[in-house]
């Protein structure tokens, strides 16, 4: 255990952790634009500066490991000044267009430049990488507001392992890209969005979201995406009964804060028109059942050739079609016996569901005919 | 915020880069590094000392071959001043911007070339014979002003001398194109 | 009668046409069937008068520059032929063998580059001839401890600019718990107007790697990088011959000498970009990544190059190795003043009479450099400041020239020693004008990683460029300082902190030419205020 | 999994096969790169380039379904060079002899005959999994003197699985684990990953033929009979039920009449589909319950509306047995219901037309009340509630109320007691490359689609990234027939045949193709086969289907040129 002061309190920490971690997680509000907990420290944003004691210059604390003995002040003057000017810096380019920009409410930099009192920079307003790409149906990149926080390239690199974007030239022009420039879809890129979700500014945005709604505005759930078996915890962003975006949460169970593109982008199946909203009975059954007039035959073509056709059915009512299917089912085991019966549970429901839907099958129908895709 | 983009983006099923093998030239440079996970900034001066400059389509095989992210190779191939990525001219005409070079007024030897070739820093003339360019110091300070072309040193030169070279050069290649 | 013809073929040299001469002595000497032996030599480091021949007779030395090939004959007659025709006396640099006679060279002290232009940097046999290796040799009998030790009693500081203890940071490798741990020399002369070390490999490699073996002995070091300017092809050619050479010798590979040693030395070269300096860029560049600096602590001797222990050192301090070892530590710390000991190499140009490359010792007062070596003002001008450390220094006005070099009294006046280079500016120059030379010069070679120094230095630069085009704003120069300040303390590395000395060195001493070019637009600035008020 | 998905992170050698982790499971992946970053060693064994290989330290590509011997071989290397942990399996486990018998004769030269794989890289594989080496950096686990062996952790799929010795392969991963004492240790394990969302929970509570909820088997009479006697019946049926490929078979031979499917689509996701067609043609009543009209809801005579995972509350089980709490973010469309509702209007209508008044229970207020129920039922599940579940889930055995939940399994002692190991004979695939169809056919995933495509394909971003099939094809099978990049192709088994686009590259090696079962307009189940499963999970043969590949444009021209 190792103890050190910051601000004038004594805190406590583990050997090998960062000033900025401990500071953070002892409410110590140590600004900080280009951290990220899961991250490797790169030092670049510089907000994170503070003052060690016997230091001549000031540290950068994301990247310093605690020492016992340790004497920090983080919000000095000469610091505080310092990281006002840092965000002059930062908005000289970077447009401060938060009226209408998307990310206003959750913005890094607009919180920052709110906390220093930066309406708008002292230098020269000069925009260095006024690039704009919209080539997926995922996200938007649009590099005015990039801050070259570096995040995004080390998520890429370091957690999903696909290396789609790195910097690219250098100095004042340096950007962020796609090896010559390709769209997204022509790089390694695997749309993850966890460079989306980790970017502190408006440069990458769920496509969903643009022009969709304040931050403000939106109510937030979270539940456990329903796509692998890795079970990650996903937070929607709904406006109204709306959902307008996906993200990880920090403190996610299995996943932190990152996702894949299914659990991000892969939602919105949900209120797809194709969705059965009534229960329905076949043709030729509803003809047997006298609830048409006319008759109807199953098609034999094969159904890969054919198209799923809503117009073979007719809608029903939920206790009409409980009964149809009751009695149908009854009446197998009756003639046939209980094993005549087979039922697949599902490993897209709920733990709940696959209990009763067995029990159904077990203590109901009275058969151990029942599986699912476990193999499949 | 609103989409710059408005219509519906194309469905596209992206196959990925052909898969066709390097060329030899590039596999004899590439063997020699296999395995060596440093060796990306000296495969790529290789390369670039082959070719003249660094064909997008090697690059690529490079990455393949070599097992590095793309991304990454792009990266490192755009930081270094060295690296170019199109075919330079027949000379490479590059003004020393020394300090010495600089006080001796270079930067107008480099405007007046600029203007004279109608090109920029980085340019190649139309006629693709001159590649313009500058150099932070070639180390020959006692010269200065210094104007390197390919090999060959212009020592103490003026903006009218080192265009009188210039054109000297290109009568040259003209007649070396004629015969 | 034993003859020796030296031709300085560095760089520098052959920028200047020694091709060309060498080629017309060669084919002379051919045609007369002179017993002659040829020298290619690096330089002597009178750029001034290059390309430099130095015949040599039965000892007797004439040291001739700049020689043209149509100097050749004369010559040629003038030692081997008729007599005297028509050598004029302006040929001749020197006849003297202690260069007496020609202050430049006469008043200089040379350790590292003792041998440029006098053996032939291709021949390791000329090295040994002249004491080669045999530091070497003398270190391995010492335990390593001792050779640190003498390293730290010799005062050596590091050269690359900073000046730390050489030995105290070759005592953080060795006490390193880490293997295998790596030894870097920088030779990546990236400052404009420095090229010291290059002179130095091209005119006597085998003292840089016989330094970088005792410093491997020294540290315990298996493995050796010199990470060399892509854009010096000669150097790097001249080093990877002695690299072989040293194999073949037996002081590069396993068991070096016989003493258990294990070292090698592979050549890196960089591609080209100056924030590469800095160490841990470097190491990101040996490692093929973009050079872009990470943060310190930890520190290369804790983790470096693969995040193994590593040491980095330049040129100038590893080729002082040898002869700290051979001479001993009290000689060389004796050479320069209480807390630094040795001599440092400069590159001496600009409005300079006698431009070069010169070493002198430690504590010598730049007014005797500029003047009694480097012959003062070129032109007849008056001198107006002295440009030190590049685009990480700072100028020195003409009036404090007394200030002797040395790492803390050239820091006090704002400048820093840097690696080497020194452009005299004469009365013509504008202040401004430098400072947004250099100010350009990092903003073009920062990295972009943190936003002081990618974002800083362009507002600074800007801030200059109105400055010179005569639109300057009534707060410019307070702004200017305000980035100053924030870009030097919040920087990343040593680039962006260092970016702004130029303009503060400026400001210091010649902050009259800076208002100069904002009172102008304050006046207009008060009549629009004015006229607004109406 | 045996160990939890945070443990991977810090493991020092990483052991992937049979599973393309990146593309399947991309958040787990996730923990593997963040190893590999730290200077863990990732060994993956498949005959494919996938993703993962491009950060392995080593890629061994067996020729397929030869991989066995590769297993065996690394345990006779690591017998033979001492790597074995002698403490752990003296300790731990029991019939080590039989097991060192059966590996005795697969020497690495057979393996590598068998295989392909070079010796050298074999020994190696055998190497940096026993003893957990690392590339580089320092193991979190390493004690001061930097002897301690590194923490080896095994991850698998399907690729495993969907085999005719499937069982067999696992065994022998738990073999190797065994040997290398990498079990019972955190970062260690033999993990499966499994593929869907709940797949673990269906499992746990039930959802196959041979066991009740907790995995206790049918046939075990006092468990069966206290399950039994909790749901109010006087015993359930005894004998083991019919598995999926199993239920097809016996519908075509006229002993199933009716089908009840939840949320499945076998028609897609089932061997040979024009066979299961038939089967489901041949019933006499089908209810699917659903949230969209799937291939198999075609074929149905009721359609049931379900709601979406996004729109109900219950819980689902992961991979590494947590069990976490799901809330409904919207309200399920039209007259869409959750599934248990559906369920349990269901069965209290079926016990009425059946005519029983029996006392069980069949209608519940809330999800809650059924996990409540589960928790008697299934011991693992003992101590878990709807309550506990706030915030971080539990990892089940969760025994009782106060139980934390066991992050990793076999820590101390094995479940069983001793861990087994299982002597183990070669079993090879059932169709084997011929004249007639010389290549293998794997199957498989991709990153953008899901199972048989009903979501994924109703997505708009997943659909436009790829919104066609298509079959890896290695340049020397494509060369062989004409086939240029981005070209239609059949792909023809001894069961039918399918049409779609060809990728070529070296993602797959020579003599193999690569297909994904997602796409309706190119099923790669119409050309798999059930006709040997695995003896023992009756899982059939995914990995291994022989084909033939032809050029529907080349075709007509060569039977031409050969008259």
């Amino acid at each position: 255990m190792i103890t050190l002061t910051i601000n004038g309190k004594t805190i406590h920490a583990n050997p090998g952790e960062k000033v900025l971690d401990v500071a953070l997680r002892h409410g110590i509000d140590i600004p900080h634009l280009c951290h990220h907990k899961d991250l490797l420290p790169s030092g670049s944003c510089r907000m994170c500066l503070v003052q060690v004691e016997g230091a001549a210059k000031p540290q950068t604390s994301c990247g310093m490991t605690v020492q016992d003995g340790m004497v920090i002040e983080t919000d000095t003057e000469d610091i505080e000044a310092m990281r006002r000017d840092l965000i002059d810096l930062f908005v000289s380019d970077h447009p401060l267009t938060c009226v209408t920009c998307d990310k206003n409410g959750s913005c890094n930099l607009q919180d920052y430049a709110y906390r220093y009192n930066i309406s708008e920079t002292s230098f020269d307003f000069e925009l260095s990488r006024p690039k704009y790409y919209d080539d997926n149906p995922f996200y938007i990149r649009d590099y005015q507001y990039c801050i070259m926080c570096g995040k995004c390239v080390r998520v890429c690199d370091e957690v999903v392992g696909a290396n789609a974007i790195d910097f690219s030239q250098r100095g004042f022009e340096t950007i962020i890209s796609t090896p010559f420039d390709v769209p997204l879809a022509e790089s390694a890129c695997v749309f993850c969005g966890n460079c989306v979700q980790i970017c502190p500014t408006a440069a990458l945005l769920p496509r969903s979201k643009i022009g969709k709604g304040r931050e403000w505005e939106m109510s937030r759930k979270q539940t456990i995406c329903g796509y692998c078996g890795v079970g990650c915890t996903v937070e929607y962003a709904l406006k109204g009964d709306k959902i307008i975006y996906a993200q990880g949460t920090p403190d996610g169970t299995v996943n932190g804060e990152f996702l894949c593109v299914k659990g991000r982008f892969g939602w919105d199946f949900v209120t797809s028109p194709d969705r059965l909203t009534t229960p329905l009975v076949r043709k030729d059954l509803a003809y047997e059942l006298g609830l048409t007039d006319e008759p109807w035959e199953m098609p034999q073509t094969p159904v890969f050739k054919g198209k799923p056709k809503l117009s073979n059915y007719i809608p029903v009512s939920w206790e009409q079609a409980i009964d149809i299917t009751a009695t149908k089912l009854a009446d197998v085991v009756k003639q046939h016996g209980s094993d005549a019966v087979g039922g697949l549970t599902s490993a897209r429901c709920t733990n709940e569901e696959n209990y009763l839907f067995q029990k159904f099958m077990r203590a109901g129908v009275g058969t151990n005919s029942v599986d699912h895709c476990a193999r499949l | 915020m609103e989409l710059k983009t408005k219509k519906p983006l194309k469905k596209q099923v992206y196959l990925g880069q052909p898969q066709d093998p390097p060329p030899p030239e590039l596999i004899a440079i590439l063997d020699k590094y296999r395995g060596k996970p440093d060796a990306l900034i000296t495969v790529l001066e290789e390369i670039q000392h082959h070719y003249g400059y660094l064909p997008r389509k090697q690059l690529e095989h490079t990455a393949r071959e070599l097992g590095f992210p793309m991304s990454r190779v792009f990266g490192v191939a755009t930081f270094y001043n060295l690296f170019q990525f199109s075919p330079p001219g027949r000379y490479q005409v590059r003004v020393c911007k020394g300090t010495a070079c600089h006080v001796g007024h270079s930067e107008e030897i480099l405007s007046y070339l600029k203007e004279k070739l109608n090109i920029d820093e980085d340019e190649t003339s139309a006629d693709g014979l001159f590649t313009l360019q500058t150099v932070a110091c070639v180390g020959a300070c006692s010269l200065a002003p210094i104007v390197v072309v390919n090999e060959r040193t212009y020592a103490r030169t003026t903006p009218e001398k080192m265009w009188d070279a210039l054109e000297h050069l290109r009568a040259e290649a003209v007649e070396e194109v004629a015969s | 009668m034993k003859a020796i013809i030296r031709i300085g073929m560095s760089t520098s040299d052959i920028a200047a046409g020694a091709e060309d001469t060498f080629r017309a002595i060669e084919s002379a000497v051919r045609h007369r069937q002179l017993d002659v032996t040829l020298k290619r030599t690096g330089s002597l480091g009178a750029s001034h008068r290059e390309p430099v021949v130095d015949i040599e007779i039965d000892g007797q030395s004439t040291l001739y520059g700049p020689v043209t090939p149509e100097r050749v004959t004369p010559m040629l007659d003038q030692h081997f032929g008729a007599g005297e025709r028509g050598v004029s006396d302006d040929w001749v640099i020197s006849r003297k063998n202690d260069r007496s006679d020609y202050p430049f060279l006469g008043k200089q002290y040379k350790v590292t580059t003792k041998l440029c232009g006098i053996i032939d940097p291709f021949s390791l046999e000329d090295y040994l001839a002249h004491d080669g290796y045999q530091a070497l040799k003398q270190a391995l009998k010492m335990p390593p401890e001792a050779v640190v030790q003498t390293v730290k009693d010799s005062k050596l500081r590091g050269r690359g600019g900073a000046g730390f203890p050489t030995g105290i940071k070759w005592e953080l490798l060795r006490k390193a718990p880490k293997h295998p741990k790596f030894l870097i020399c920088n030779a990546d002369e990236g400052d404009p107007g420095a090229f010291m070390d290059r002179a130095t490999i091209e005119g006597d490699p085998h003292k840089l790697l016989e330094g970088m073996i005792i410093a491997a002995y020294a540290t315990g070091a298996s493995q050796g990088y010199i990470y060399a300017r892509a854009e010096y092809p000669l150097a790097v050619n001249i080093l990877r011959n002695a690299i072989a050479q040293a194999r073949e010798y037996g002081v590069l590979g396993e068991n070096i000498l016989g003493s258990g040693l294990n070292f090698d030395v592979t050549i890196k070269e960089g591609a080209g970009a100056f924030v590469c300096g800095e160490e841990t860029a470097l190491m990101h560049s040996i490692e093929g990544k973009r050079g872009m600096p990470s943060m310190r602590p930890p520190y290369p001797a804790q983790s470096g190059l693969w995040g193994y222990p590593s040491n980095i050192n330049n040129v100038e301090t590893l080729t002082s190795i040898s002869s700290i070892i051979l001479n001993g530590a009290d000689w060389y710390a004796g050479l320069g003043t209480a807390k630094s000991g040795g001599t440092k190499a400069f590159a001496l140009a600009g409005a300079i009479q006698r431009s070069g490359l010169v070493e002198v010792p430690i504590g010598t007062p730049l007014k005797e450099l500029i003047y009694d070596i480097g012959g003062g003002c070129a032109n007849g001008r008056e001198l107006k400041a002295v440009q030190m450390g590049g685009p990480s220094g700072g100028c020195i006005p003409a009036r404090m020239l007394d200030t002797i070099i040395d790492y803390d009294e050239i820091s006090a006046t704002g400048a820093i020693m840097g690696s080497g280079g020194m452009i005299v500016l004469d009365d013509t120059v504008s202040m401004v004008n430098i400072a947004h030379y250099f100010l350009s010069f990092t903003q073009d070679e920062s990295c972009g990683k943190c936003v002081p120094c990618r974002v800083g230095t362009r507002q600074m630069l800007n801030i200059l460029q109105r400055l010179l085009d005569g639109r300057g704003r009534i707060d410019d120069i307070e702004k200017l300082r305000r980035l100053c300040y924030t870009v030097g303390k919040s920087s990343l590395c040593g680039l962006g902190q260092t970016a702004p000395n130029p303009v503060l060195t400026t400001l210091r001493y010649f902050e009259d030419e800076y208002l100069a070019a904002v009172t102008n637009d304050v006046q207009g600035q008060t009549k629009l205020v004015a006229e607004a008020s109406v | 999994m045996t160990n939890a998905i945070h443990e991977i992170q810090d493991a020092d050698c990483i052991l992937i096969t049979g599973s393309n982790t990146g593309e399947s499971h991309p958040v787990l992946s996730y923990e593997v790169i963040r190893a590999v970053k730290k200077g863990a060693s990732l060994i993956v064994i498949d005959p494919r380039k996938i993703g993962m290989t491009e950060h392995a330290t080593l890629h061994l590509q067996p020729k397929p379904g030869q991989d066995i011997y590769l297993f065996m071989a690394m345990a006779h290397v690591i017998i033979r060079e001492g790597w074995a942990d002698m403490a752990f399996i003296e300790e731990r486990t029991e019939e080590f002899e039989a097991f060192q018998q059966s590996v005795l004769e697969i020497t690495p030269e057979v393996a590598a005959l068998a295989t392909g794989i070079p010796v050298a890289q074999i020994e190696k594989a055998a190497r940096l999994y026993a003893l957990g080496e690392r590339q580089n950096g320092v193991s979190i686990y390493a004690n001061g003197d930097g002897q301690a062996r590194g923490h080896s952790s095994i991850l698998y799929a399907m690729g495993i699985t969907q085999r005719s010795n499937g069982t067999e392969l696992v065994h022998m991963l738990a073999n190797l684990a065994m040997l290398g004492g990498q079990i019972g240790k955190p970062s260690t394990g033999v993990n499966p990953l499994r593929g869907q969302s709940n797949v673990q929970g269906a499992c746990d509570l039930g959802g196959l033929p041979d066991v009740l909820p907790g995995y206790q088997k049918v046939f075990d009479e006092p468990k069966r009979k206290a399950v039994a006697q909790k749901w109010g019946v006087d015993d359930l049926p005894a004998e083991v039920g019919l598995t999926v490929v199993e239920m097809s078979k016996a519908m075509s031979a006229g002993r199933i009449h009716a089908m009840y499917v939840m949320g499945e689509n076998p028609l897609m996701s089932d061997p040979d589909s024009t066979h299961v067609e038939k089967a489901f043609r041949s019933l006499d009543f089908v209810v699917a319950q659903d949230i969209f009209l799937n291939e198999t809801g075609l074929l149905a005579h009721v359609i049931l509306p379900a709601a979406s995972s996004l729109e109900k509350d219950g819980t689902f089980t992961n991979t590494e047995r947590r069990v976490q709490l799901l809330n409904p973010i919207l309200t399920p469309p039209g007259e869409a219901k959750p599934d248990w509702e559906i369920i349990s209007a269901l069965a209290e209508k079926f016990e009425e037309k059946m005519g029983r008044h029996r006392n069980v229970k069949w209608t519940y207020t809330s999800t809650a009340e059924i996990m409540d129920e589960a928790a008697t039922v299934a011991p693992i599940y003992g101590g878990i509630s709807h309550r506990r579940l706030q915030g971080d889930g539990l990892q089940w055995p969760c025994p009782t109320p106060d139980h934390p939940g066991t992050q990793y399994l076999h820590a101390g002692k094995f479940s069983r007691g001793l861990g087994k190991f299982f002597p183990i004979e070669v079993n090879l695939p059932y169709e084997q490359p011929d004249e007639e169809y010389p290549l293998i056919l794997t199957t498989g995933r991709v990153l953008y689609h899901y199972h048989s495509g009903t979501m994924t394909r109703r997505s708009e971003g997943l659909d436009w990234r790829v919104p066609r099939g298509y079959v890896e094809v290695n340049p020397t099978d494509a060369e062989a027939i004409g086939l240029l990049d981005g070209g239609q192709v059949k792909i023809i088994s001894r069961r039918g045949e399918v049409r779609t686009q060809a990728r070529i590259g070296d993602r797959v090696p020579p003599g193999v193709v690569f297909l994904s079962f997602h796409w309706k307009e190119a099923p790669a189940n119409i050309l798999t086969h059930d006709i040997k499963l695995d003896p023992i999970a009756k899982i059939p043969e995914y990995k291994a289907t022989t084909v033939r590949l032809e050029n529907p444009k080349l075709k007509r021209t060569k039977k031409a040129k050969a008259r």
